[in-house]
């Protein structure tokens, strides 16, 4: 119920930009601390692992941009820019927290050791990809890795991570849901719906908001009219805090401050990183039609994985010899991969039915067999399962 | 054995689902302490606390979007939309959602626990908003599984199966029929199998068809038919997804004849679909047009709800019809 | 795009409490001001208006909850308790303005001169109702009052609100849109639709809620875990005030700068009236399941009637003479009303299918006709049309 | 005339209509600087500004809300839904609301106004959410009119007209052949009617119905079948809603057979509705079951779209066992 405790006997409007937030950050673009700043505790096997997750993600995206141009795989999408957002959270979490997030987090995948390999099957749908080659390329999934499959409609990871972390909280076994999502989708209903439910329930879910300026083409500022998406947390009595995205020291401590207040007060949290999408939206889009290169150049220049090696440097944890090696061991580890799983068949004709239900039903069993047979009778029109069809 | 209203199956069977499991987790508008609107979910958050039956706010995505998680998550969700004409803020996350998570997993995650009862139907002066029967607008969907039970004996042993079915189920409960309907019922745990249909009634000369409360109305007009010498055999679908294809198709090669009713408008009505499919499978044996008494292609009026509905007069007229074609 | 501007090196929570808004009140239940209080200006005439209207829907909620019980209607929805906010917020307006209320703002139609012969045709769903019988009762609507019919969905109206007044904004006409709600239906996804695009897209509009404690037997307290409705409006960047919404002199003062704010400079505003609902959810509902009758009693001495009764009393603008004269005749009119509309025939059966379509199509005819002609062999099973088929 | 893509002869429909009517305003996600991500509304922003065409938050629920209160309103709005696979989370908007408008005012207030643009259906490797055919949904809901058309002279006429229709419109754009189907297109202003299907090839054995992409396919099948000498008459439905069942039934009056062929899934899809109905008006006259060739009754698949498809070949088998029937 609301405070009506206080009264006013004049008609004063509260601003809509009565609450403020600034964004907190530690590390600054040539690797120095920001003196006084609070810093999390990280040792350098675990700074050279978030470092070389980093590395790999920006690496797998350079792979797969030229692949999808040469027509290898139909489609990506590259997270460029925001590899401190997307490596430094999942550094943050107990690994069996559970991750649902939007689409752009192939870092905190490539974090939790989703390997080449495992990358490279969903994103060439081949018959060992997890997702039997059903969802376009980049909509990962790892139940070992508790790492929510990708679905391409926006926001409804959003409620569900509520829900998640309900069954988390019911089931006492101290683990927090964290869900990620853009600006934009950050506007869908689903949004509102999440964070009310989580609130009120008490709910140990942690909402991480992408905010990297733009929603394909539509600018933040023509998403909404407010201060960033932080402010809203208000609005459902939920603490929040806003972070630097690109750097990445601070993404992990806001991250673990945000995990103990979700974990040991079964809260939930809003967390806001502030970067920018670096790259196109995707394969498919071409933002010279709505930004300009000044504005991409500026955001260039604060490159978080350069930002994460100057620190690096300047702890005398990491040379230029081992950059190159990295890079050189990382590509080459990419490159094989897809050899690899380009050359893999597609999914058998079975992969059509199953997994609609948990058995097929008789109706789909009967479509199979008139499909199979009709691809038998038409090989050379179905060359994907024409083999599986002669087989049987 | 004890005598029970479609209401307090519903009742009976979430308690005993409850009891049995502790994953099971009922929620959605008012179904707290109040025990739901309609009293379905009353006593079970006195009996199981407020963290396995509790209120949920004011948001039917929401409803359905933590349901979903909480499937996903192992846990056993039973969520209420309080109206069926109010489940259509949460079409995307049962269509598009719900539907299709073990499938575009490729079956790492599922949300099998997921079971959604909503009240459904017309006839009680509710008007456009009170009174929709929406079955059909999900039939479309691959992956759901939709139930809609006739009685109390009938409703407590679908729900039971549908709670523990392995797939999302939506559940329609007619409401009309929710104090009404009265019968015996076991009071031990008890499954009545999904995607199986049942014939109530043998006879000869027409198939009819229907579920739900519509059964009411289907049994009134068989026996207005038989007493002109038209012997009907009547079925009660119970399941709509998936749909037991071959007891009806049997049916009809044996009668020649069907009919099918329901409340929804005719148009894009899950009476077309059965139509189609039996038109096919029964083409030689057909004596007369397959006949549909539904809605009409209106929104759910009010004032004249007694004409909108398919009722028994309907039906049997539509029977003779059928017989003299 | 979010300040990024000032930053911060501790990861410092904003709370989920950081915003706290007090309540505007000016009128205090024995009919005396605040000192020092703003209030609105008001004329005898008007305040008598505004009274009258008030007490005419008291005096039909009261006679139609009877009605109800006689099983004269099929249902009713009282706003006891609320009339200060449902009467009040339409005085505040320009007539012409929008109003694209819930279901429990019959003050406000009230206000605008819906007559008892209106409302009552309406409730019976008689052959001069405007919707033609075809909602429930209490689902009016009046396009010369520009008074959106009622729909049931909750929250649907509020994003409809945000389009009306963008339509009004470029049409140039100087008017806004309200749209009310209830704290319950804040919680739906089309609640942060709807703020979010109107602040986005600067849209004269004033979102109203009625937080009177309860959805149904939902109570705030598990509808939302924050300061009521209020503190939402920093999320959208959008100006708020939260008032007393059993002090009408309040309710009109705060709307009267709302629509300023509205009008004047095309942005949304958010208004929170902190009221009760005194009576049940709706004649279908029993609130002893779910609150008690202390809590009941406490707001009861808070009715907004005779606060305002009590006003003006001290402002010698009314008498106990009048008062009495007052419920006499407007329990007469609304009785009378009553009788004349209950006499009156159902809609025709060709309701059934116009306004389907701007025009029925060939089917919905056939679909007509096949009808009347069963009404025909049927007439006793069909009282309500019986007549009407054997016409034609 | 001029030649045109699809793409291009949507555009020139909105130039028209905005150009001809001040009223006509239109948004959604990246329709504004960017012209939509397929460039549908391309310049529209730079021609009528931005109060007249401009992006909206992500939000589709919020864009259909806000769609109908602005056609309540007196104005011409025409959303874009970026992909129909995203229409679902406006499903109450439009079914509860946009159709039921009228009807629940007695015609006080309207959203005829209203027309919903979207790109629809597969055959471009989108998987499950950037495939569907979600038509079906939809056309179970009175008040409501559904138009896919097939071409780019068809799409600009059938959307002018949409756009003036005095009633809420859902125009499906088949996407796969956005920039592939190309045609001369009259430069001016023209309108093609709703709710009327067409006949595009007169002929003996069999009726093919289906409408969108779907024509090409059934267009190359009936090339097949008439090789093997068989006579196929092809009809383009157009309007799914309401839909022109006296054009159809003098076809299959004539014919005696009858394919219709859809994407989307098989069940509840609205070749369900057409051979229900059909099937009652022509019962005399059939010589074999009507026939449905649609996609599987499982979500969109990625790798192996084509499989899953309904294609010509698929088509011209199920043509070759009617008529052999
Ligand atoms: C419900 C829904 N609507 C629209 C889309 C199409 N779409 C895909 S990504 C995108 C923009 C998302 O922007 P944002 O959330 O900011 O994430 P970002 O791409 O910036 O990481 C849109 C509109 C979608 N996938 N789902
Ligand atoms: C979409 C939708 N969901 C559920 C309902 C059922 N319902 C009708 S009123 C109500 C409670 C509304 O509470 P609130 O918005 O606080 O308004 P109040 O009744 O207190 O005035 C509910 C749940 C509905 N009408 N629409
Ligand atoms: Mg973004
Ligand atoms: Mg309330």
């Amino acid at each position: 119920m609301a405070n009506q405790e206080r009264t006013i006997s004049t008609p004063e409007f509260i601003s809509g930009n009565a609450l403020q937030i600034a964004t907190y950050q530690v590390l600054q673009q040539d690797g120095s601390i920001i003196p006084g700043a609070v810093v999390p505790e990280l040792d350098q096997a675990e700074a050279g692992k978030i470092y070389r997750a980093m590395v790999f993600t920006r690496v797998l995206d350079e792979r797969m941009l030229a692949a999808q141009r040469q027509g290898r795989v139909s489609f990506y999408l590259q997270s460029t820019g925001e590899e401190a957002t997307t490596v430094g959270f999942a550094a943050a979490l107990d690994d069996a927290d559970m991750i649902m997030a939007q689409y752009r987090e192939q870092g905190a995948l490539a974090y939790r050791g989703f390997t080449a390999d495992e990358f490279m099957n969903q994103l060439f749908g081949n018959d060992l990809d997890y997702g039997k080659g059903r969802q376009m390329p980049i909509h990962y999934g790892a139940r070992d890795l508790h790492y929510m499959t990708i679905s391409s409609p926006l926001a409804t990871q959003i409620p569900q991570a509520t829900g998640y972390a309900y069954g988390q909280k019911l089931a006492g076994d101290k683990r927090c849901t964290v869900t990620v999502f853009g600006e934009g989708a950050a506007s869908e209903g689903d949004f509102h719906a999440a964070l009310n439910m989580a609130s009120v329930l008490r709910v140990p879910v942690i909402f991480l908001c992408r905010n990297n300026g733009y929603a394909i083409s539509t600018p933040s500022s023509e998403q909404f009219a407010a201060d960033g998406v932080a402010p809203r947390a208000v609005g459902y009595a939920m603490q929040a805090i806003r972070v630097d995205g690109n750097d990445v020291l601070a993404v992990i401590k806001a991250m673990q401050e945000a995990r103990k207040i979700a974990v040991e007060h079964n809260e939930p949290v809003l967390v806001e990183a502030m970067s920018y999408r670096l790259a196109a939206h995707s394969s498919s889009d071409d933002p010279s039609g709505y930004r300009n290169k000044a504005e991409e150049d500026k955001w260039r220049a604060k490159d978080p994985i350069l930002r994460l090696k100057n620190w690096l440097l300047s702890q005398g944890w990491w040379s230029e010899e081992q950059e190159k090696a990295l890079y050189e061991e990382l590509r080459q580890q990419v490159l094989e991969a897809m050899k690899r799983a380009q050359q893999r068949p597609p999914p058998p004709l079975d992969a059509m039915i199953t997994d609609v239900y948990d058995r097929p039903t008789p109706l789909l069993q009967s479509q199979l067999e008139a499909l199979r047979a009709h691809v038998g009778k038409y090989p050379e029109a179905y060359p994907k399962s024409a083999g599986g069809a002669k087989h049987g | 054995m004890a005598e029970m209203n479609l209401l307090q199956a519903i009742n009976n069977a979430l308690d005993i689902a409850m009891a049995g499991n502790d994953k099971v987790i009922c929620f959605g508008e008012d179904v707290g302490v109040f025990g739901g609107v309609f009293r379905a979910t009353s006593h079970l958050q006195e009996k199981y606390g407020r963290e396995r039956c509790f209120n949920t706010p004011l948001v039917e995505q929401g409803i359905i979007g933590f349901a979903n998680g909480l499937a996903a998550q192992g846990s056993i969700p039973v969520a209420e939309i309080q109206f069926a004409d109010y489940i259509f803020p949460a079409f995307d996350q049962i269509v598009n959602e719900a539907a299709k998570f073990r499938y575009r997993s490729g079956n790492l995650f599922n949300v099998g626990g997921l079971t959604i009862r909503t009240p459904y139907g017309g006839g009680i002066a509710g008007g456009l908003y009170h009174s929709q029967s929406p079955e059909a607008y999900f039939a479309h969907t691959p992956g759901l599984k939709i139930v809609v039970p006739r009685n109390p004996h009938q409703a407590k042993g679908l729900l039971l199966a549908a709670i523990r079915d392995p797939n999302p189920v939506l559940f329609f409960e007619p409401k009309r029929i929710y104090r009404a309907a009265v019968g015996e019922v076991p009071e031990e745990d008890y499954e009545l199998p999904l995607g199986q249909a049942e014939i109530l009634k043998e006879g000869e000369d027409i198939t009819l068809l229907a579920w739900g409360a519509q059964m009411g109305y289907l049994e009134k007009a068989a026996a207005l038919a038989e007493k002109e010498g038209i012997s009907c055999e009547v079925i009660d679908l119970r399941s709509i997804l998936p749909w037991d294809i071959d007891t009806l198709a049997r049916s009809v090669m044996k009668t020649g004849r069907l009919l099918i009713s329901h409340e929804a408008p005719l148009t894009g009505g899950f009476a077309g679909e059965i139509a189609a499919t039996i038109q096919e499978r029964c083409f030689l044996y057909l004596e007369s047009p397959i006949t549909r008494v539904t809605g009409l292609d209106t929104p759910f009026p009010l004032v004249l709800e007694k004409e909108y509905l398919p009722d028994h007069l309907k039906i049997f007229e539509a029977i003779k019809h059928s017989v003299n074609y």
